[in-house]
């Protein structure tokens, strides 16, 4: 095993966080990151530890298959709520997406907590603001939000294709009953 | 799975009809849907006539109930009872859109709902980070060492700019005129008077007779320097009875 | 690789301490703990990350010969100087430019820090000499500044029109006061 090798794996070995290409050249020195990676990860299969690809970031894992053996009770505290669970996907399947685009595909309102526990969980992030009338805040999952749920990237979600092809990911702008009543109107 | 269930709450069976309340779902394209998998098809077949029957029986149900109703649930009914009314009139080509196309577009919105919850539930299911994978313990972290990143806005930018023009530009500077009257001409005009005042004479007196308040002034306090200067070379004398009292001047002896 | 074997891999590393030989076992089961131990050891000898015991109980760290490379410079935010913003402003209207032109626009000298200051960010570089007596280094402006200050090309820089509107050209009290300050002495 050669040296750059030994000091891609160390690197991330030692990071308290995911690492993208140009963070592990930093520490590396001069060298093929991304052959060096392949190699890892080739190396690492089949081990109990795995090296992984979250939104271009890098980190090692435990293998999924033991989870039974690692998997810590205390973690089930921090269930999502029914509300928080649709608001992550429709963010996840739809991004960039408003708040008044979340409400119309769940046709009822956004309670204020459930985009905050979906921040402070580190799995969405706002992504400035749609130029149109009243220059809506828009939301977009974050890197953090692939590398908990395992996604190398957005086009991992399950059956993104599929919803993409059967026009359900289109935008969706007019309310749900807009045409015949005038409600008493959504706000963002 | 445990999660599965719990986004995909049991029906209500006729039978239950006790159990009917409203709370249990999040608005009425929550209870739609819902009611909708009850016909145990797909969403691309469903009946939406069956549907709308079916929410606006549930509706009815907990009216007579006497539950609560949130007015989004009675919007909705009334949506759909105008719906209703449409699908089963004969077609008139006119109304636009058609009652048909009002359908699918609900039928639409209710495959949009259920497609986001079975991705939530899917999502929720994957092997997560921190439940069943799990990142290093105890990594031993990555030393930084600080370097410097500018920063600055557009705005410090353009005001810089303005600054520096500002500064270089080439200022005009208009001083307005005022009557003034120096120290030199108070000193000679008072050196000269001072030679007829043989008694005491108030230093008002040595004043050029003008209506400009501000020359006054500033013949006043020159003429006080004046004379101070005077008495300090021995021409004059100077006296004053009291504080803020008449300032008297006269020739030394 | 074994399932017994692979557990104990992913125990040891999912740890947030090091393992006792009987904790291990809590998590891998049946099994001979210290023959995977030892046999892992063997596995990641030469590794960028070893297996390693420390009173009796074990666990992963990065191999001692690549300390220093897990160590990387990281950037700290500092606010520029206003004698660096006014030069880079100056650069930005008025490129290419010289350093006299710089300091006649200014109306004050300029250090040869501020220059390496703006260097360094990456907002401006040399562009060549003035085909002029001397032949004074040029200076120019950067890609980086404009994405940095948020600009499509110098085109959108406000005008001397729109400075003022702005304000900007007032000419302040503050700005004599500052021509005597730094006439005694700029810093960068």
């Amino acid at each position: 095993m050669d040296d750059f090798l030994r000091a891609v794996e160390a690197a991330i070995f030692a990071s308290e966080e995911p690492l993208t290409i140009e963070d592990i050249a930093g520490y590396a020195g001069e060298g093929d990151v991304e052959a060096a990676l392949r190699d890892l990860a080739e190396r690492y299969a089949g081990h109990g530890v795995e090296l992984v690809e979250r939104g271009e970031r890098w980190h090692f894992q435990t293998a999924p298959d033991l989870a039974h053996i690692l998997r810590r009770t205390r973690e089930d505290s921090r269930r999502l709520s029914r509300a928080a669970t649709e608001t992550l996907a429709i963010i996840a399947y739809h991004e960039p997406v408003s708040r008044a685009e979340i409400e119309a595909i769940r046709g009822v309102q956004i309670s204020k907590g459930t985009l905050d526990v979906l921040m402070e969980a580190g799995w969405i992030k706002t992504a400035g603001r749609r130029e149109a009338p009243g220059r809506p805040l828009l939301y977009a999952t974050t890197p953090d939000f692939l590398s908990h749920f395992g996604l190398g990237s957005r086009r991992d979600l399950p059956g993104i294709d599929d919803l993409k092809a059967a026009g359900l990911l289109d935008p969706l702008e007019e309310s749900l009953f807009q045409l015949q009543l005038e409600s008493d109107g959504e706000d963002d | 799975m445990g999660e599965d269930d719990e986004l995909f709450i049991a029906p209500v069976r006729d039978d239950e009809a006790l159990n009917l309340s409203l709370d249990g779902w999040e608005g009425p394209l929550d209870l739609l849907l819902n009611l909708a998998r009850q016909q145990k098809v797909d969403l691309h077949q469903i009946s939406i006539l069956a549907l709308v029957e079916q929410y606006l029986a549930y509706i009815e149900g907990a009216r007579t109930l006497r539950l609560e109703i949130a007015a989004d649930y009675l919007v909705m009914a009334a949506w759909l009872a105008y719906l209703k009314s449409c699908l089963l009139l004969p077609k008139d080509p006119m109304v636009d859109p058609s009652p048909e196309e009002l359908a699918l577009r609900l039928q639409l919105r209710l495959q949009r709902l259920d497609a986001m919850r079975d991705a939530g539930a899917r999502l929720m299911g994957r092997d997560r980070l921190g439940r069943d994978v799990f990142a290093r313990g105890a990594p031993e972290g990555l030393k930084l060492v600080r370097k410097s990143a500018w920063q600055a806005t557009a705005f410090d930018l353009y005001a810089a700019y303005g600054r520096v023009k500002a500064r270089t530009a080439p200022a005009m500077h208009v001083v307005a005129h005022r009557a003034v009257m120096t120290l030199e001409d108070a000193i000679q005009r008072v050196a000269a008077l001072i030679g007829q005042a043989l008694e005491w004479t108030t230093l008002e007196a040595f004043l050029p007779a003008t209506a400009d308040p501000q020359y006054r002034k500033s013949a006043l306090a020159s003429s006080f320097v004046a004379a101070l200067e005077l008495a300090r070379q021995g021409r004059l004398e100077l006296e004053q009875e009291e504080t803020f009292g008449e300032l008297l001047v006269r020739r030394a002896a």
